[in-house]
């Protein structure tokens, strides 16, 4: 009797536990049994066969495991598919470039027996036809020969109406793609095309493994290989990954260029830079990447090893000098050349960025077209002060802040959320305020910021002054198309990318020159003029190099990192002994 | 019981309606999803544009919000940007179940909520007992000995750990625990993740690793629940069939689990009832602090990249449920008050 | 023989009955008494007090200027004599912003819980007050504000928000117009729940005599409602508003935590301590400092708005 | 003198409430008796610490803020005041049964009548299910509730409100206590179920041979209920008698005023009732002289300075004035 009622007495408890139990727990179950079973389904029948099986009876020693800390998650192994810069870095590991570059930048033939060239007969004298010679022994992780068929459908997905890839660039700009033989591809664009070296053949697709789906679907978007591409063709092979947690990584026994000295690679996905920080120095994790710089010091204490890989991004201003929406201070150059003189940002690199890197002196810092005799504008206050006395900005009314024809001189000055670029914001304000400057600062979360003209983006839409961000996507090619006329964002040109509205004939003929010139000394000669203007007219002001930060533990030996492609090397990466 | 349900239901579908259409009007302002973030490939204005075409984003937003709805196979959508519309659309449609895919991964919106789920439901979960468990026993305890030494320091202290923002208890606890009790060599906490990498997947790391959310969930919690259970527990041991009981001689537990808990409980399941969808959502700011692979995560991940179907696919989730829980919070109280009944 | 206790320890024994019964107080005296013998709410309320003194009368200590002087050659210093709370990543004094950010943290508690109050109040009135279809209408709305956790509503709102609302300047200060969006963005995704009680007590209040005997008189319909009905609800929507206060402070940080909320250089002691969360280890002052503000006035008002809701009760058992 | 046995005992209680504002004195030195079968009546204005006395013996005082602070109440030759929480419990609703002002708000909404009935004898009488099921079935049928098989499943909002008090006695009556008190239990009720309700009690006083403490404002009820009436004020007792004798012959102005406040069919058609004057007093503090001097129409001096005691008037009268009314003027 007592009994029956002490049950009763928390009959309601019971209630909301069995209220849990029956609502949450049936999705849950299906869901835990479920969700693996379609990840890892290939995983289990082909990788283990290939790779761990092998592993298991010829090492039953230790094996060499190396943990990366990820800070963002992928978000598809499809390397057509990302623009994102984790995912594009990491397919070094199990994707192939058809060639990658070291640590000097220099292209390194990986699917080609060498780079094509006019003296090897691989490129055509007008620039237009790219003939590649591909390797013999080159084949996928399940054994599959990679053939010319491979390019060709590469190329044939990246144009396919119905997929969604990131990019079509350069693409676009063939004509054709073929498969002279096996071994023999053949890209023919329509106009001469400059940056082919950077921008070509950056992943590959097995078209054995996607045809098929291709043929069925119509479609790849949504093909099981973007999110576990257990067919690769790098170092490593893929072989699990568990959303928001982390994706692992083992060794391609049938790797051309040798099998890699470790084993396995885990990426671990860990959203906070603290945890991070705090995971490299306990041990935990034996690369990371994206560091605030005032953790360097400590993480060199414990041992880190940190590479500073200049990837081409060079963090700067760019000035609003929209005819009708710009400021009209800015479309004076003594105002952007008052404003370069007035910011000491040799002072900001060397304390906020602990001195770690250089201030930018030209857009193209750090590539092999840079025009080495440019050195960045000096601090000088004094004579900021005189260049905008010059250009008639004075404090006419006594407020602190210089005025010309009843318009202040208030400049909307506008970033992203990064704490970097907020605390830049805050010293440039405080530094210009001093020459009479006035700076209103606003930062924008990434998506905001970076939409286009369409979308309202704050960086497009001209309704900021400054906007300062870092932009490198053609590494270590300098092709921008950020200061084309034709790319003014406006209502017919939703699109545009050209965010300073910025439409200098002399320029823009430049830029569409270096674009067509296929011999690297005529190219640079054009650069160099490119840049001269840009700096005299202060077009742009850097502010920093901004390299990629790699902290590598005294773990890993042979650790190499390019600026373009970081894992260029990592079948020989190895674990210290 | 079954007609008023019905209605219940059929009420609910004007309101996800009208919520799922504001949601996405509002989603559309949220930033570009197409926007270039540090990319390494060019994302040139003709991708732009061609990304837009290609995803339907280019169409008036009502266009999106029916496709979003119905599916657009009965539709044709030009993917050539000749303005020629020929492919036929595959979408299905959320009224079919199709949730469509995530424009960050491509993966189908059910999918993505599959995968992380499970681990929000397992902290949540957990998380939820605790606080049950604790809330009742400090609520039901401090009831009983109001305005005792006890009770007054549980008072305060529950009105701190209430008052003190989730974040702010999250740091405090991983720098004493995790970071500090690390530095004194005591045995410390870990501050992120499921599970260390190098250990595995083992039950025993998931617990460990859950410590300090599932503490940090539960606190502010188990404060404001108790502070909750206590008061409905004080109103219903000052009622008179208390007195009544305890006139008929009644021990003290009886009267305190049967007779007043059982009235004191009607309040108290309503809330959790209400509560419970919730945890669905994860906990946005605990997951993020201890980079917990849930929901919460999910959506802020996605929230910043503009991702509309996952966003979307989470919130109509969310909203389901709560429109369910409502419903199951009514019968159930109904079931526990005879004197409320529904027709 | 039996004995009343002796006479001497009635030493009152000297006030006539008159004076030994209740005297009649006023609700507002009634009130204050009640809430002058609640201790939390009285530290609460001198907490506050000392906050908001702390927020406002720190500004005749510190300039605006001074609070966002950068010295980035003396960046993330531990507290000291110079600094007693610290630098933070550019070496602006944190005592300092953590003044200015009190300012405007309290800006928008007071200010998000006016927009809430004024929607709330208006919607639970008109739906209680006339009930019948605009009744259903506007509870359905406000049921689907509330179907969707506060805190997603607050993101995406947040961001939709984000790019459209230029900084402002006001008595020749300069808001970072996020600040605006959080206050609306908070504003309207928290009134519901005050509406719902609203609208409550509306229901129940309108059916009382005093109400009939006002409309059978003529009395006209705002009359009824801002004369009669509203002053009677008003203990509800007090403590309801005291409570909103501190819940969008916190929101306010919770949000900017996330990185949605109110933008540099203003300060909040939300944003604060959002950047300071990647100094856990390093740098415990950048979080500590905003933090334990934030803990301390939310506690305040948690405090004073338990003591109001104790005292408003007219059926707390306290005289 | 009553020659039957003494079964419950009072003796100088004094009971106190510690609030905010202060102290109330809610009883402030209570004597009395009750004999096996009996039946007294306490009568009084509300708040006059009635039901607070009965509450005290039966220990259902919330401590804090109440406190007994003296007195003895002898059950059976036992202190119950001095008697362990858990010593008690074997005592409330076995030996000493309370019923309810209320009906309504007395028992639980949430569990059935047969649940609530079944309960003291699960705890006193160690029935098991089936026997206690029967048992709530038959003490359903002796208070007279219709189809009690079925009805014992209701829940009480399903009972009108004279069943509801039927099922309170039901319950209070389960384990045939020797003392049932009966705390205003037909108030909320109206007249023809009043008159039902204490036929009940009546009837099954006779049949169990219970000694009943009836608690109530109206002396009206009292006339064809009660043995004895003690009349408290101001949480003493003003006036003890039998009922006869109190009717015929009260001593105390407060009875007197109170019977004068009574409406009755035995007196003249053009008599008015009268009102007593002021209000209870404040218990806040504690009385000082005679309680009921501010509104006695004979005070005098000596009823502020001195409370007076409670002297005995006439064979088994007893009463606390100054003042003899029957001859008008102050006693010696």
């Amino acid at each position: 009797m007592v009994i029956r009622q002490s049950t009763r007495l928390f009959l309601f408890v019971l209630v909301v536990v069995s209220m849990i139990l029956a609502g949450c727990a049936q999705p849950a179950t299906p869901a835990a049994t479920q969700a693996p079973a379609a990840t890892e389904a290939p995983a289990v029948t082909e990788a283990p066969s290939v790779t761990e099986a092998p592993a298991a009876t010829e090492a039953p020693a230790e094996r060499k495991v190396a943990t990366f800390i990820w800070t963002q998650e992928f978000d598809t192994l499809n390397p057509y598919y990302t623009n994102m810069w984790f995912s594009s870095v990491t397919q070094q590991l199990y994707n192939c470039w058809a060639w990658d570059f070291d640590e000097a930048n220099k292209p390194q033939p990986r699917l080609v027996t060498e780079l094509p060239s006019v003296d090897n007969g691989g490129l055509s004298a007008d620039g237009k036809v790219i003939t590649m010679k591909l390797r013999d022994d080159i084949v996928w992780s399940d054994g599959t020969p990679i053939t010319s068929e491979d390019f060709v459908f590469t190329y044939q997905m990246i144009m396919a109406d119905r997929n969604t890839v990131a990019s079509r660039n350069p693409y676009d700009l063939m004509e054709k793609v073929e498969g002279l033989d096996a071994r023999t591809v053949v890209i023919t664009f329509k106009e001469p095309y400059a940056p082919w070296v950077a921008n070509l053949w950056r992943g590959l697709l097995p078209a054995h493994v996607l045809k098929p789906i291709f043929d069925q679907e119509g479609t790849i978007d949504t093909a099981e290989w973007n999110k576990a591409p257990t067919v690769g063709c790098g170092p490593f092979v893929f072989d699990q990954w568990e959303s928001g947690s982390f994706t692992r990584f083992v060794a391609n026994e049938k790797y051309w260029l040798g099998r890699p000295k470790l084993d396995e690679i885990f990426f671990r996905f860990v959203p906070d830079d603290a945890s991070q920080i705090a995971a490299l120095k306990a041990g935990d994790g034996d690369l990371g990447t994206f560091f605030a710089y005032s953790d360097l010091p400590e993480l060199e204490a414990a041992g880190i090893k940190i590479i500073n890989s200049f990837s081409g991004y060079n963090e700067g201003i760019y000035f609003n000098m929209h005819a009708e929406k710009g400021h009209p201070a800015l479309k004076d150059v003594k105002v952007r050349q008052a404003i370069a003189l007035a910011f000491d940002r040799q002072k900001l690199v060397d304390d906020l960025l602990l001195g770690r890197t250089k201030v930018a002196a030209t857009d193209w810092d750090n590539t092999p077209y840079n025009d080495p005799s440019i050195s960045p504008w000096p601090y000088d206050p004094e004579k900021a002060k005189a260049l905008l006395d010059e250009a008639g900005w004075v404090d006419s009314n006594g407020d602190g802040v210089r005025d010309k024809d009843g318009v202040e001189l208030v400049l909307k000055y506008g970033t992203t959320t990064r704490e970097i670029r907020q605390d830049t914001q805050a010293v440039a304000q405080q530094q210009l305020a001093e020459v009479g400057i006035k700076l209103d600062l606003q930062s924008f979360d990434p998506d905001i910021f970076f939409a286009s003209y369409a979308e309202n983006g704050a960086s497009a839409n001209f309704s900021l002054d400054l906007i300062e961000y870092s932009d490198s996507p053609n590494f270590p090619d300098p092709d921008t198309s950020a200061w084309l006329c034709a790319e003014i964002p406006s209502d017919e040109n939703p699109t545009g990318v050209n965010t300073s509205g910025l439409c200098d004939e002399e320029l823009d003929a430049l830029f569409k020159l270096q674009a067509t010139q296929v011999d690297y000394n005529e190219r640079v000669q054009t650069f160099n003029k490119i840049t001269k203007m840009i700096f005299e007219n202060v077009y742009w002001l850097g502010l920093w190099q901004d390299p990629d930060l790699f902290g590598v533990s005294s773990r890993l030996a042979n650790v190499k990192i390019s600026g373009v492609t970081p894992f260029f090397n990592i079948m020989e990466w190895d674990l210290a002994q | 019981m079954t007609r008023y349900i019905l209605r219940r239901l059929l009420q609910a579908i004007p309101l996800l309606f009208v919520i799922s259409l504001v949601l996405f009007f509002l989603m559309q302002n949220m930033g570009d999803p197409i926007a270039t973030m540090g990319g390494r490939n060019v994302t040139r204005s003709a991708d732009r544009e061609r990304l837009k075409r290609q995803l339907g984003l280019d169409k008036p937003i009502i266009v999106q919000y029916l496709y979003w709805l119905a599916g657009n196979d009965w539709a044709k959508a030009d993917l050539d940007g000749d303005g020629i519309a020929e492919t036929p659309g595959t979408r299905r449609g959320v009224l079919r179940g199709d949730f469509g895919l995530s424009l960050v991964n491509k993966k189908p919106v059910t999918q993505v909520i599959w995968e992380r789920l499970p681990n929000t439901l397992l902290l949540m979960l957990t998380a939820e007992a605790m606080i049950l468990i604790f809330a009742l026993l400090i609520g039901i305890y401090s009831a009983l000995k109001q305005y005792s030494t006890f009770d007054n320091i549980i008072t305060t202290i529950t009105f701190l750990f209430y008052s003190m923002p989730v974040f702010f208890f999250a740091l405090v606890t991983m720098y004493i625990f995790a970071v500090n009790f690390k530095k004194w060599g005591l045995p410390y906490l870990p501050t992120v993740g499921m599970f260390e990498p190098t250990a595995g997947k083992t039950p025993l790391q998931v617990a460990w690793h859950m410590v300090l959310p599932t503490a940090t969930l539960s606190f502010g919690f188990i404060a404001g629940y108790s502070r909750y259970i206590r008061s409905a527990m004080l109103e219903a041991m000052g009622q008179d069939y208390v007195r009544t009981a305890k006139a008929k001689g009644l021990p003290k537990p009886e009267i305190v689990y049967i007779h007043a808990l059982k009235n004191a409980a009607l309040p108290i399941v309503t809330i959790i009832a209400l509560d419970l969808p919730f945890l669905l959502g994860g906990a946005i700011v605990t997951e993020r602090i201890f980079g917990w692979p849930g929901m919460g995560r999910l959506f802020l991940d996605h929230v910043s990249r503009g991702d509309t179907p996952v966003v979307m696919g989470i919130l109509m989730m969310i909203a389901v449920a709560v429109v369910i829980f409502q419903l199951i919070a009514d019968i159930l109280y109904a079931w526990l008050d005879p004197r409320i009944r529904y027709t | 023989m039996e004995s009343i206790a002796p006479p001497s320890k009635g030493s009152i024994a000297n006030l006539s009955p008159d004076v030994l019964e209740t005297p009649p107080l006023s609700l507002g005296q009634l009130t204050w008494r009640r809430f002058r013998r609640h201790k939390m709410a009285n530290f609460g309320a001198i907490m506050l007090i000392l906050l908001v003194l702390y927020a406002f009368g720190g500004a005749f200590v510190f300039s605006e200027a001074y609070a966002n002087k950068t010295e980035t050659g003396a960046r993330l210093q531990a507290p000291s004599r110079e600094h007693p709370f610290g630098t933070d990543t550019v070496g602006r004094d944190i005592l300092a912003r953590t003044i200015y950010g009190g300012q405007i943290s309290i800006l928008i508690g007071l200010t998000a819980m006016l927009v809430e109050l004024v929607i709330g109040v208006t919607v639970g009135a008109i739906s209680g007050f006339f009930g019948g279809l605009i009744d259903s209408l506007l509870m359905r709305i406000t049921e689907a504000v509330i179907v969707i956790p506060q805190i997603f509503l607050l993101l995406v709102m947040a961001k939709y928000f984000a790019a459209s609302i230029p900084n402002i300047t006001i008595l020749g200060r300069t808001f970072s117009g996020s600040v605006v969006v959080i206050i609306l963005v908070i504003g309207v995704t928290t009134w519901p729940y005050l509406a719902r009680i609203v609208r409550s007590q509306f229901l129940s209040i309108k059916e009382n005599d005093f109400i009939l005997a006002a409309r059978a008189t003529g009395t006209s319909t705002t009359e009824i409602i801002f004369r009669h009905i509203l002053p009677n609800s008003i203990a509800p929507i007090i403590v309801s508003g005291t409570l909103s206060v501190a819940s969008a402070i916190t929101l306010e940080a919770y949000i900017s935590f996330l990185g949605l909320g109110v933008r540099p250089p203003t300060a909040t002691w939300g944003n604060m301590l959002e950047g300071a969360y990647n100094y856990i280890e390093t740098a415990w002052w950048l979080w500590f400092f905003p933090g334990a503000l934030i803990a301390l006035i939310v506690l305040s008002i948690n405090f004073v708005g338990d003591g109001l809701r104790d005292a408003l009760d007219p059926h707390s058992r306290a005289i | 003198m009553n020659r039957r046995q003494v079964i419950l005992d009072l003796k100088d209680l004094r009971t106190r409430f510690h609030i905010a504002e202060g102290t109330v004195y809610a009883v402030n030195g209570v004597s009395l008796t009750l004999h096996e079968c009996e039946t007294i009546a306490i009568v009084g204005e509300s708040g006059c610490g009635k039901s607070v006395t009965m509450l005290s013996v039966m220990g259902l005082i919330p401590v804090p803020p109440g406190e007994i602070v003296s007195g003895q109440a002898f059950y059976r030759g036992r202190d119950l005041l001095a008697l362990s929480e858990a010593e008690m419990e074997h005592i409330r609703g076995k030996e000493l049964a309370m019923v309810f002002q209320d009906p309504m708000t007395a028992l639980n909404p949430v569990l059935t009548i047969g649940r609530q009935i079944s309960e003291p004898l699960r705890v006193h009488l160690n029935m098991d299910h089936a026997t206690a099921q029967q048992r709530v079935i038959e003490l359903l049928e002796q208070v007279g509730i219709p189809d009690p098989k079925n009805r014992m499943n209701d829940y009480p909002h399903q009972f009108s409100g004279g069943m509801r008090q039927r099922a309170m006695l039901a319950m209070a009556l389960a384990c045939a206590p020797s003392v049932l008190i009966a705390d205003e239990p037909t108030t909320a009720l109206d007249v023809t179920i009043q008159a039902q309700i204490i036929e009940l009690v009546t009837r099954l006083r006779d049949a169990l041979c219970m000694a009943v403490i009836w608690i109530t404002h109206d002396l009206g009820v009292v006339a064809g209920l009660a043995e004895r009436v003690i009349v408290m004020y101001a949480g003493l007792v003003v006036e003890e008698a039998s009922v006869d004798e109190l009717y015929d012959d009260p001593r105390h102005p407060y009875t007197l005023a109170l019977l004068a406040a009574l409406p009755r069919i035995d007196r003249r058609r053009d008599r008015r009732l009268k009102s007593i004057p002021g209000a209870p007093p404040n218990l806040l503090v504690m009385p000082h002289g005679c309680p009921f001097a501010p509104r006695c129409e004979f005070v005098f001096d000596r009823c502020r300075a001195e409370t007076p005691p409670l002297l005995p008037v006439a064979i088994e009268h007893r009463a606390r004035c100054w003042y003899d009314v029957v001859n008008g003027k102050p006693f010696e």
